[in-house]
């Protein structure tokens, strides 16, 4: 049930870009599409009750059992962590070229661009 | 721009120093705690965000140049690359971990090249990200030429 | 040579690191040591494909599936081939030709951050790490599609930026899909678990988002809208980068290796992959043959062609899949490949000459040119090998790609396709007669009087391509480069799901 | 359990508003609360490390964004909508979510993740091995930068590629003049 809501999330950021006119709502949807993506990466790895994959020292004392069989997955984690770095870059990206095309077009509308262009 | 008033330029050029702390704890102790380069790298590049905003670009020009900056861009994601291909010479493969035997567990200097490569990474990030904000803020807003080429 | 398999990626990634310092003054060296990068990469490519030696490089000491391998296999060296023949052929030519606008070094570093990442994508065994290296690829070809900072270019780029960018999103969703259901990222150990779970829906949900993100990539056609504007509107020697080997090695490779590596080809998804090829090879070539500026065109000629490379895998797929005869099986993947490089060669070839056109001219609509061939004979003479290439005249490369295309669409019973194929290659022909006819045929406008022939490494940059059109016949032609360079690419696709077979057994030989 | 459904909800009205609001700026307002929801979730799904790299990357992106609407005329959004194209492409989406929403029965039931169910799976050995290995506590920081470093030089790639990207988009001057070609 929680994948189902993420889903939705998911859908909700491809409805606006791919609905939206506006040049900065299509970011923001590409924005919402990341956030799901990421939410449900790190989803696949919690297990109730879990602890972070995070060592202390009194761990090693406790038992190494204990932590295998509490700790969540650690590889989701580091797949979210390239990816929302990934997502800044593209965010930065994304946002150079709209800031130039507002100053080419003034506009942030794509339907108003094409027209411009002719 | 001139800046903000004086108060917050004060309070700025102090939060500035703990920022900076805690970013390089935070890059330092990734390897055993939560954070790593990534996370301090973006907090290095927040602190001088804050300088800006309360002084203003001209100030930050003097204190950190953009071409200084693209530099340590450049550099830190070259160092990155070059602990990669020193695991090559020293182990005889791409990216081996050729220091994970030295140090103590659970202390500061452990897992060989984890932290080095948090350095580097966090060297990196903070540099481009401040260098990506700052071209972005000063887009046709001054005509004092600060871009490069 | 395996151990040399990084420095397919270390080389470029450290230089594109060091040359945005070179900065103003030092545009010169950097031009040169990017240009002995590619050289050096494609010196590398030839030793990979000819050494003959196949295997596997696990990076830092961990065996998959605790760390990444790299994969070096008969179509990876194949397609290493293709990239740094025209990495090399465009780097060279930018020498001159990228002397129009600024920020030159830069430009440089982005071109080599886009070659390594290609390389990366295919050399890649962990399906995380190829879509990271893709968007390595992607965000390089993002930024130099709007390098010359103009109107279109930014409204292309940032409408291929928006579709690239959920395409890469589609790919990582599918990512986790297939995570939560084999617990795995190697695509050796996937397709391990896949042959011993079976497909589900959740599986057949994520592949037909990796079909979507990385026909996106590819642009076929339902996904094509991108192309034809981004193509066109980067810079001359990016133009032959993107139709020539990124589109392939994004997209295509990519579609290959996940659906007969990883998760093994079925009927429906043969019909899947030869539909979209047909479409493609027709579509793009309608709406191609009424275009009046140059290079829009020739992007619509690249959505057709492309058609051609995945209506052949498809076929094969299909063949095999039906446990028909997989003598047509193999030959229809082998025509598939072939057209592959011949593409990459003849496409680039293309985009240089009209980048060369441009230069000299200052358009590229075909109405306001005519009668070059007068003042710019060499151009003239590779337009005409590189048009007669792709239109599928005999002596030249296309030719033989396209008669084993036709060929095995027939032997296998498919004469429809054959048909489709043949029609499809005339319309090609006709629309490359136009561009000769309206280009370098008729009378010299008078305000084109005084254009000159564009000489130095522009010149050589599109020789060397015209060359390996004529001579790429021969790969099919002589049997021992024919078994050197084509059939190790074809028995990757053929003998698919041997794939994980091999690659695991590979690394428990390396454990012991 | 609760917690998750009450962030999800306020995460999923929150993109609802950024999407529908005709004020770009409260738009991305909503994108700042949603990253913060998503922040909030990554630390009760047990991932701290994520938790701090989103809540630091949430920052930066809300300034760039905002870079991107501040000072411009345009905060507002004009302009009737086509409503049959924004009907069918509603309709198609939902048809997708429709069909896409039983692929979930196909990944492990939320909570009992899939590497306890494998025998085998890479993520074990990182948490038995991880330590003994790599030397590094934080098990995260061990994946990213020894076991799976090959990424991370990606990663940083990446950033590295849309920076260079950036200043060469946002450059002052992109073509020489033709005086400067004939030297």
């Amino acid at each position: 049930m929680p994948y189902a809501l993420c889903f939705l999330l998911f859908m909700i950021g491809l409805y606006c870009a791919v609905v939206k006119k506006n040049m900065v709502k299509i970011v923001i949807g590409i924005t919402v599409m990341e956030y799901a993506v990421n939410l449900f990466l790190i989803m696949l790895g919690y297990r109730f009750g879990g602890v972070a994959p995070i060592m202390e020292k009194d761990t090693l004392e406790s038992g190494m059992q204990q932590f295998l069989n509490t700790s969540v997955d650690p590889l989701p984690q580091a797949l979210v962590l390239t990816a929302i770095v990934i997502s800044l870059g593209s965010l930065a990206l994304m946002i150079s070229i709209c800031i130039r095309t507002y100053e080419k077009y003034g506009t942030f509308d794509i339907t108003e661009i094409r027209r411009l262009k002719g | 721009m001139k800046g903000m008033t004086v108060i917050v330029k004060t309070i700025a050029s102090w939060v500035k120093i703990l920022i900076i702390l805690f970013g390089i704890y935070i890059i330092l102790f990734g390897h055993l705690t939560p954070g790593g380069g990534f996370a301090g790298g973006v907090i290095l590049a927040s602190s001088y965000v804050l300088v800006m905003l309360a002084y203003g670009r001209e100030f930050v020009q003097k204190d950190l140049p953009l071409s200084l900056d693209s530099k340590l861009d450049c550099l830190g994601a070259f160092a990155f690359a070059m602990i990669a291909i020193l695991g090559f010479v020293f182990g005889g493969t791409f990216f081996y971990n050729f220091l994970s035997k030295y140090g103590q567990q659970f202390k500061l200097i452990s897992a060989g090249t984890i932290p080095l490569s948090n350095i580097a990474i966090g060297l990196k990030v903070g540099a481009s990200l401040f260098l990506v904000i700052f071209i972005l803020s000063t887009f046709r807003r001054d005509t004092s030429g600060s871009e490069k080429e | 040579m395996i151990g040399l398999l990084p420095a397919f990626i270390a080389l470029p990634l450290a230089v594109a690191f060091l040359l945005p310092l070179f900065g103003k003054k030092g545009k010169d060296a950097a031009t040169i040591v990017a240009n002995i990068v590619t050289v050096s990469l494609l010196v590398l490519a030839v030793v990979a494909v000819f050494y003959g030696q196949y295997g596997i490089y696990e990076i830092g000491k961990w065996s998959i599936p605790l760390g990444i391998n790299l994969v070096l296999d008969g179509l990876s060296s194949f397609m290493l081939l293709a990239i740094g023949v025209v990495a090399a052929a465009a780097m060279l030519f930018s020498v001159r030709y990228m002397e129009q606008y600024t920020a030159k070094s830069k430009y440089l570093s982005l071109f080599l951050l886009m070659v390594a990442g290609m390389n990366g994508v295919v050399l890649s065994g962990d399906i995380f790490n190829l879509f990271v290296f893709l968007e390595i690829a992607s965000l390089a070809s993002y930024a130099l599609v709007g390098f010359g900072c103009e109107h279109e270019e930014l409204e292309a780029s940032f409408k291929y930026m928006v579709l690239g960018s959920i395409a890469s999103i589609f790919i990582l969703f599918s990512i986790g899909l297939v995570y939560g259901n084999t617990g795995t990222l190697n695509m050796a150990f996937i397709s391990r678990a896949i042959q011993e779970s079976g497909m589900n829906v959740g599986l057949a949900f994520a592949l037909s988002l990796f079909i979507a993100g990385f026909g996106l990539k590819a642009a076929l056609v339902p996904f094509h809208a991108w192309l034809p504007d981004a193509h066109p509107s980067a810079p001359a020697p990016i133009s032959a980068m993107l139709s020539g080997v990124l589109i392939k090695a994004l997209g295509v490779y990519a579609l290959a290796r996940v659906v007969f590596n990883v998760f093994g080809v079925s009927v429906p998804l043969g019909w899947t992959l030869v539909t979209l090829g047909v479409l493609s090879m027709v579509i793009g070539v309608f709406l191609a043959v009424g275009q009046w500026d140059m290079k829009r065109l020739l992007a619509y000629h690249s959505i057709s062609q492309m058609g051609y490379v995945v209506m052949g895998i498809g076929l094969g797929a299909l063949i095999f899949a039906r446990g028909g005869s997989s003598v047509w099986a193999s030959l229809a993947i082998l025509g598939g490949l072939f057209h592959l490089v011949n593409h990459a060669v003849f496409k680039s070839l293309l985009f240089l000459m009209s980048g060369s056109v441009e230069m000299a001219t200052g358009t590229r609509q075909l109405k306001q040119l005519g009668g070059l061939g007068t003042v710019m004979p060499a151009t003239r003479a590779v337009s005409f090998v590189a048009s007669a290439s792709i239109a599928g005249v005999p002596p030249f490369n296309g030719f033989w790609s396209k008669l084993i295309l036709v060929v095995s669409a027939v032997g296998a019973g498919f004469y429809g396709l054959a048909g489709v194929t043949v029609i499809v290659s005339l319309v090609t022909l006709i629309s490359f007669l136009k561009i000769q006819r309206y280009a370098f045929l008729g009378e010299l406008p008078e305000n084109l009087q005084d254009v000159k022939e564009n000489k130095g490494t522009m010149l050589y940059a599109m020789i060397f391509l015209a060359c390996l059109c004529i001579l790429m016949g021969l790969l099919v032609l002589i049997p021992g480069l024919r078994e050197a360079v084509l059939e190790p690419a074809v028995d990757v696709l053929t003998n698919g799901l041997d794939y994980s077979a091999n690659v695991i057994e590979k690394s428990q030989e390396m454990i012991l | 359990m609760v917690v998750f459904y009450i962030l999800l909800v306020f995460i999923i009205i929150g993109a609802i508003i950024a999407v529908e609001t005709k004020n770009l700026l409260s738009a991305i307002i909503c994108i700042g609360a949603i990253g913060f929801g998503a922040s909030l979730m990554f630390l009760f799904l047990r991932a701290p490390d994520i938790a701090i790299t989103q809540i630091v990357v949430e920052v930066l992106g809300l300034i760039i964004l905002i870079r991107a609407t501040i000072s411009r005329d345009l905060t507002f959004i004009s302009g009737d909508k086509e409503f049959f194209g924004t009907v069918v492409s509603v309709v198609i989406i939902f048809m997708i979510f429709l069909f896409g929403i039983r692929v979930f029965d196909t990944v492990p039931e939320f909570g009992e993740p899939v590497f306890a169910q494998t025998s085998g799976a890479a993520s074990q050995t990182y948490l038995s091995e991880g330590l003994e290995e790599t030397g590094a506590a934080n098990i995260v920081s061990s994946v990213i930068l020894d076991f799976r470093a090959y990424d991370t030089l990606g990663e940083a790639t990446v950033l590295f590629t849309s920076i260079i990207g950036a200043t060469v988009i946002l450059r002052k001057k992109s073509r020489k003049s033709l005086g400067d070609l004939d030297e």
